[in-house]
């Protein structure tokens, strides 16, 4: 059994009056891939952005490893080792690729691993080719899937320990979502990355995924491993859709 | 609804603005009032422009001016009746603010300012050196006193509560305004021009549109300005008082009218109180406004609304207990 | 009796704070030395001065505060010319006197019963040189003048004059008040080919002109306005002041004033006084203030009255006023009370002011 | 027409045309990490001259070290800026720092008059005042100075921006900060040193211009409206494009003077900047717009 | 009745170096839901843009309902019953929901400006019905209990519906969708998919929908259109579509389940 990599516990978050997250726990081992699902407004992404630091959290404690993450500003929690790729991707519009993928390692120290960021460069490239022939253009006017993938390479250029995903299949094509799930798997088992994913799609997500939790306007009211929850009736009618009804 | 609380706001301050000269000790608070008003009238249109929408201008100064100088060009040189020549004056920024839009308002953001920033410059410019019809830097002398329908106002009070009718004039057209289509759109275009044209909206024209209403409303201002003080000088046109125009409107809170009423008379009537200081006046403006941004980011009418939200919780907070 | 309230409206701040910083001093000095020496036909005296920032508007409400809320009953300044004439007709209409403390000619021609002014008019100024430049057998003048109040009033008198004098205008240049650099001016009348150049501002621009004069290696002699006759001027051009020419008062050079003359006892008063109230040497403008306020007490003196209207009429009634900046004779056709010989023409000599004859 | 002269304006032009640039590349610096126009550059520029006058005429400092000591004191001045006044703010509309800006340059006018009083000061020039001829047209030898240390400058900020990673890294923060603290970009530490960097430039301008135009507590404004003027012509954010606007209009303004008007050398440098913005609306230099939908 | 409203004939776009379009040649059927898809950059968006006018084509030709519009700016498209949503969302942010849909209907119920600026019987009669009509496209797409919100609070995927909503309320004769299910899960995407059918039907318009979700797409799609590098690969119903190698192999892939 691997140790906790990252655990919330009873966190609320709120944006003036809306009570965003309410009193979630859930906690992420060591290598593990863990999906998170739920309807619009669930509040899903509120908890990623309060993960990484965008949000501060009414209250409740963000555990990474040993330290406290709350309180901690975003590029701290970078270099403690948490990506995120945020919805909407939030590319740097007018840079162009290869710089917005440079930017992704800014928090490498740039000499004892100049020869480690070429390489990872290269890798996205390979994971993503459209962007090896795009390298040059301004990163606002790719196509929004080429850009969900710019974002997605982004992050894994600081070769995080945690990745935080937000919707990494919208906008694109399922060929294209296919091949970034099966690299996801491979980058944990061969790095041991661990992955927390939001994903709409959620029968897919639960494939890869080894547990997930369920959320509802802000509470989390189901958790279990990817396969009880696939099993679920509730959860079958509310996000895999009704043609397992048949 | 939005627009019935308007309309009961600009009663109040209707009333307000009437009252006012029998509240005053003397005339030299009037001075302040009707500088206060013209102000607040250029105000009011840079909100509609600026605030909603989001086109900057530091040019209008320009227009505050070209108004000024044809009127009393127009009525001391040419000798046109006052009327006919504050007409015109208006009349002339319009067409000028056409034709200044028109090319202008293709630029966005900084690049716009800068275009009318320019635009401001060159007019004062031509106000201190065309000697022979501006009079130049030393200004225009003799001009005649506003008067409407051939009677002068000779009184500053009569002279006041005109100028005060206007400005309540402009407010109800803005409002009117802002509570229509129109305002929509103008709100629109400001977040996104693609989606707002997507949605019909003739972007260009809309931005003329309000352009040239900011422009009319600075032109008035700016006759009255010249009927009043009976001299005008290329000093007071400068880049300088653009640049004055859009703090106002800031620091009143950008999209509130009111809000952009409120800062023209701050800003007004600020240096007056600062007088006692000397030599550290300018000190504390730039002070007081750094601190109102810092504290007031939404303006003058974000903080008063939040205070009202506030008062209103605890009374219901009172009513429960 | 109460005080005697006096209103100054100076421009303190602003571009024009070089003339209404140490006018403003002045006038607090000689309150003080009045009050502490008894006042006037037993009254003391309030000055109240408010700064217009060099702002018409501004000053537009300090007059108006004057007027309405202090009812003073004598207004001093304000320092320019602009504002003056932005101010003027509130004072016939509130009947109160206003002795400005700025040059422009409008201002007193024609007279407004109740508006007087106390520095010597460009005419004068310009006159003299014109004298100078014809003993020197000049023919073609350039002029360079600064595009503002000071500078329009004086190219107005300029292209009045040169022609009327007999001369020929070879070049008519002008700059702006923040302009830092004055070769393209000065190159575009290099090539005109004239004998003299006079140049019209105050500082600091007539001080680059110096420089770029000299940096351009220009050897056509220069002549400045009174607008630069202080120290700052040496000091701002440094070696490229030498040598220049220029009208001015005779609080320039007082210790060349010979001993007879009627100015030299106010003069000496003046500078000694003010150098040992603020400690600093003394700037010529404060002069016009100093005979702006000289004058009101002369005439409150005089008449034994400090009623607006009697101050008005007394004023009139002055001559043969020795003040700093000359010898005032008022006349109900005359508001302005000096001729050219309230001018001396004077050149700098290895970093001073000396008086030439 | 003779060429003398001709090459006279130029040369008036070019000194001219770099004390704009200068100003201008203090512009870029800061727009480039928030987006922000700082309406008080031109004061940084003012305080370099100043307190160089100041140390050297009321301390008694010689002429290098006052130069050295008001670099450093307009840099610090920068950072103070930034942590009184902008960082309090720092999620507000970009219109709310501007104003805050105009705030501050207000401000700090106010304070050097306080301190430093309403006169003129002159600075002696780095090496003498012996202008040189060159083809029968006078060069100040400061003017070599300003010419060199602008293009220096110049060359340093575009191989920072457009060449380091850093600059890159102050680049995103003004395109999405949001964006740029997510890949673990400091954006608080970025805009501190945008602000001190900034700072730095300007003050070195106005130590360098000091000698030329002279200084005074109200230089600035003049400056800063040029300065912008010709970053916006050259176009927004790029250093070089912020020199060479200021160049041309530098150029702009002596020619008029020179063949058309004194009078109106200003408007007419003005009226072609616009027809030059109607024609490339995001500057001579700018990248143009990178959003689509 | 089965005419064309709209048809593309030789629509090329270059960015650059990028051939975004090269000589694409469709029509979309009146009443029908035609479907765009293919692998990302494939230039759907760019069709989209080209035939809402917010992209000129640098050859080709555009008609709609019979009449050429190559030379229309997008808002007369848009007055002519041309509405679309957005692919990276452009909703009105810090409006309310309600005056999000109202834009809607800017193009449709219209005014001269002066009738605002005097605030006439007449404006005031048409501000009323701009807003009945708002809440009922509100209402269509079940976010009526949101119309006072500001717009930018929303989740993202409440923010898609509003766009439909806004497009809705221009009652259009041909709406354009650009990856409206994107951001929605599974379930959303099946309401989804009977909300624009229901749309289709209740107004009769005609709808071009670019998707991902291939379920959605084959559901409800009465024709595809399938892009790949700008060119069109493949065009017919879904079956056909679907079995298409060429489709396969670029798009679908050999998929599992
Ligand atoms: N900036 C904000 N201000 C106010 N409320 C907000 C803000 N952002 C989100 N909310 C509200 O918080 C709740 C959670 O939003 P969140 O974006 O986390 O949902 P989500 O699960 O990501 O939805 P989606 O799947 O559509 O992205 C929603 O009800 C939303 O309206
Ligand atoms: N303004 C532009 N400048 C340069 N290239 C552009 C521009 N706009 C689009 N492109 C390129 O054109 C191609 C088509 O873009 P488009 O957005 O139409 O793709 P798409 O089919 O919508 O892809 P997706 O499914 O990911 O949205 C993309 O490769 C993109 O990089
Ligand atoms: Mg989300
Ligand atoms: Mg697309």
């Amino acid at each position: 059994m691997q140790p906790t990599l990252l655990s919330l516990k009873n966190m609320d978050v709120f944006y003036g009056r809306i009570h965003a997250v309410r009193r979630a726990t859930l906690h992420v081992r060591q290598g593990e891939i863990v999906a998170l699902i739920g309807g619009n407004g669930a509040g899903k992404t509120t908890m990623l952005c309060t993960i990484s630091g965008l949000i501060r959290p009414g209250q409740g404690s963000v555990i990474f490893g040993e330290e406290d993450l709350v309180r901690r500003s975003p590029e701290q929690i970078v270099r403690a080792g948490i990506s995120h790729v945020p919805e909407g991707r939030l590319v740097f519009s007018p840079l162009s690729v290869e710089d917005n993928l440079r930017l992704g390692a800014y928090t490498r120290p740039r000499f004892r691993q100049r020869a480690g960021i070429a390489e990872d460069l290269q890798t996205m490239y390979s994971m993503f080719p459209v962007l090896r022939e795009r390298r040059a253009q301004a990163a606002g006017t790719l196509s929004g899937g080429e850009q969900q993938m710019l974002a997605i390479g982004r992050a894994l250029m600081a070769r995080p320990r945690l990745l935080l995903l937000d919707e990494p299949g919208m906008g694109l094509a399922p060929l294209v979502v296919k091949d970034i799930f099966h690299h996801i798997v491979e980058l944990r088992d061969r790095l041991g990355l661990t992955v927390l994913l939001v994903e709409q799609n959620a029968r897919s997500a639960l494939k890869i995924a080894d547990r997930g939790y369920v959320l509802e306007n802000g509470r989390v009211i189901l958790q279990g491993t990817a396969d009880e929850l696939l099993a679920n009736r509730d959860v079958q009618r509310a996000y895999l859709g009704r043609e397992l009804d048949a | 609804m939005a627009y019935r609380k308007d309309m009961i706001w600009l009663a109040f301050f209707f009333g307000l603005l009437m009252l006012a000269p029998a509240l005053l000790p003397n005339n030299y608070y009037l001075t302040i009032l009707i500088l206060g008003c013209l102000h607040a009238m250029n105000a009011v249109g840079l909100c509609l422009l600026v605030g909603h929408a989001g086109q900057i201008s530091l040019g209008h100064a320009g227009f505050y001016g070209l108004g000024a100088y044809t009127s009393s060009y127009l009525s001391t040189t040419v000798g046109l009746s006052v009327g006919l020549s504050m007409l015109s004056g208006v009349a002339l920024t319009v067409v000028v603010s056409i034709l200044v839009g028109l090319p202008s308002l293709k630029l966005k953001g900084h690049y716009l300012a800068m275009a009318t920033l320019g635009f401001g410059i060159i007019l004062s410019i031509l106000f201190t050196e065309t000697v022979d019809i501006t009079g130049g830097p030393s200004g225009f002398v003799g001009i005649p006193r506003l008067s409407l329908f051939g009677f002068e106002l000779r009184k500053d009070v009569t002279l006041y509560r005109a100028v005060a009718v206007m400005l309540c004039l402009i407010v109800w057209l803005s409002f009117n305004l802002l509570h229509s289509r129109v305002g929509r759109a103008l709100r629109a275009l400001h977040t996104s021009e693609r989606a707002a044209e997507a949605m019909g909206v003739d972007i260009a024209r809309y931005k003329l549109l309000v352009f040239v209403l900011s422009a009319a409303f600075s032109g008035i201002a700016g006759v009255l300005y010249a009927h009043y003080l009976t001299f005008i000088a290329p000093s007071s046109f400068g880049f300088m008082f653009s640049v004055e125009l859009i703090v106002m409107v800031v620091l009143g809170g950008m999209i509130s009218v009111p809000g952009a009423i409120v800062g023209a008379f701050f800003v007004t009537v600020l240096p007056e109180f600062l007088r006692a200081f000397e030599n550290i006046e300018v000190l504390l403006f730039g002070a007081i406004l750094i601190l109102c941004m810092m504290f007031l980011p939404d303006g003058m009418a974000g903080g008063w609304n939040r205070l009202w939200s506030w008062g209103k919780a605890r009374l219901s907070g009172a009513a429960h207990e | 009796a109460d005080a005697i309230k006096i209103g100054a409206i100076l421009s303190v701040t602003g571009p024009a704070s070089f003339l209404g910083e140490p006018e403003k001093n002045t006038l607090i000095m000689l309150q003080d030395q009045l009050n502490a020496a008894g006042g006037v036909n037993g009254q003391q005296v309030e000055v109240i001065v408010y700064d217009d920032e060099s702002d018409v508007n501004k000053c537009v409400m300090a007059a108006k505060k004057l007027l309405d809320q202090d009812q003073v009953a004598v207004v001093i300044g304000p320092s320019i010319s602009g504002n003056t004439l932005a101010i003027s007709k509130f004072f016939s209409s509130a009947e109160v006197p206003l002795v400005s403390c700025a040059a422009a000619e409008k201002i007193v021609r024609p007279v407004d019963p109740w508006v007087f002014n106390t520095p010597q008019l460009d005419r004068h100024a310009v006159t003299r040189i014109l004298q100078d430049a014809k003993a020197k057998g000049y023919s073609r003048l350039a002029i360079l003048t600064v595009s503002d109040g000071y500078g329009q009033a004086g190219r107005g008198v300029l292209k009045e004059l040169i022609p009327a004098q007999g001369f020929e205008l070879a070049a008519d240049e002008v700059y702006g008040p923040k302009d830092t650099d004055m070769t393209a001016q000065l190159t575009k009348i290099k090539g005109a080919g004239a004998d003299a150049i006079i140049c019209w501002g105050t500082n600091p621009g007539p001080a680059v002109v110096a420089r770029n004069r000299v940096q351009l290696g220009l050897t056509v002699p220069l002549y400045m306005s009174h607008g630069v006759a202080s120290n700052k001027f040496i000091e701002l051009a440094g070696d490229a002041a030498e040598g220049l020419i220029l009208p001015a008062g005779r609080l320039v050079a007082v210790e060349q004033v010979p001993a007879d003359h009627p100015q030299k006892a106010v003069l000496e008063a003046y500078v000694e006084g003010y150098t040992k109230t603020y400690g600093t040497q003394i700037s010529s403008f404060g002069g016009y203030a100093h005979d702006a306020f000289a004058l009101v007490m002369e005439a409150i003196a005089k008449g034994g009255s400090a009623k607006s209207a009697d101050i008005r009429d007394n004023l009139e009634k002055i001559s043969g006023f020795a003040g700093t900046s000359g010898v005032y004779t008022y006349s109900p056709e005359n508001h302005n009370g000096l001729d050219e010989s309230a001018f001396i023409m004077v050149t700098i000599e290895n970093g001073a002011w000396k008086a030439l004859n | 027409m003779d060429p003398s002269s001709l090459l006279q304006y130029l040369i008036t032009g070019l000194t001219l045309g770099s004390t704009y640039g200068l100003t201008a590349l203090g512009f870029t610096i800061i727009f480039n990490t928030t987006g922000v126009i700082n309406f008080a550059q031109g004061e940084f520029v003012m305080l370099g001259g100043m307190m160089s006058v100041y140390f050297m005429h009321s301390l008694g400092f010689s002429e290098p070290a006052a130069v050295v000591l008001a670099v450093l004191g307009a840099t610090m001045a920068g950072a103070l800026v930034e942590r009184l006044a902008i960082r309090p703010v720092r999620d507000c509309p970009t219109i709310n720092l501007i104003i805050i800006t105009i705030g501050v340059s207000i401000f700090i006018r106010g304070l050097a008059m306080l301190l430093w009083g309403k006169d003129t000061h002159v600075l002696e020039p780095f090496s003498g005042n012996q202008p040189i001829m060159f083809l029968g047209a006078a060069i100040m030898p400061q003017a070599i100075w300003v010419l060199v240390i602008s293009l220096f400058l110049l060359g340093a900020l575009k191989m920072f921006f457009s060449g380091t990673i850093h600059g890159k890294a102050m680049l995103a923060c003004s395109f999405d900060s949001k964006a740029a603290s997510l890949v673990g970009i400091g954006v608080q530490r970025m805009v501190l040193l945008s602000f001190m960097i900034s700072a730095l430039v300007g003050a070195v301008g106005g130590v360098i211009l000091a000698p030329i135009t002279m200084t005074s507590y109200d230089v600035g404004i003049m400056l800063g409206l040029k300065g912008f003027a010709a970053c916006i012509l050259g176009g927004l954010g790029n250093p070089f494009g912020a020199a060479a606007g200021g160049v041309i209009l530098g150029v702009l303004e002596s020619f008029g003077a020179g063949f058309v008007s004194s009078a109106y050398k200003d408007a007419l440098a003005f009226v072609i900047l616009l027809i030059l913005l109607f024609a490339k609306p995001s500057g001579l230099f700018g990248l143009k717009d990178s959003k689509r939908v | 009745m089965n005419s064309p409203i709209l048809g593309c004939s030789g629509i090329s776009v270059r960015f650059g170096g990028v051939q975004a379009l090269a000589d694409i040649h469709f029509e979309a059927m009146r009443d029908e839901i035609t479907a765009i898809i293919g692998p990302n950059g494939a230039g759907k968006t760019t069709l989209l843009n080209v035939i809402s006018g917010m992209v000129t084509p640098s050859h080709g030709t555009l008609t709609f309902e019979g009449r050429g519009i190559t030379a229309l700016p997008a808002h007369e498209r848009a007055w002519g019953g041309m509405v679309r949503t957005f692919q990276n969302l452009e909703i009105f942010s810090n409006m309310t929901v309600l005056e999000n849909v109202t834009m809607g209907c800017h193009g449709r119920l219209s005014l001269p400006a002066w009738h605002s600026l005097l605030r006439t019987p007449k404006s005031r009669r048409l501000e009323d019905e701009v807003r009945r009509e708002a809440l009922e496209a509100l209402d269509f797409v079940g976010m009526a209990d949101l119309a006072s919100a500001t717009a930018k609070d929303l989740a993202f995927g409440k923010q898609r519906l509003l766009e439909l909503a806004r497009a809705l309320a221009a009652r259009p004769k041909l709406l354009l969708l650009d990856e409206p299910a994107a951001g929605l899960n599974i379930a959303e995407t099946q309401v989804l998919a009977d909300l624009i059918m229901r749309i289709r039907d209740t107004y009769n318009l005609s709808v071009i929908l670019v998707e991902h979700d291939m379920e959605l797409v084959m559901r409800i799609s009465d024709s595809i259109l399938v892009l790949c590098f700008g060119q069109t690969i493949s065009r017919g119903t879904p079956a056909q579509v679907q079995k298409d190698p060429k489709v396969i192999a670029a798009y679908l892939g050999g998929d599992e389940d």
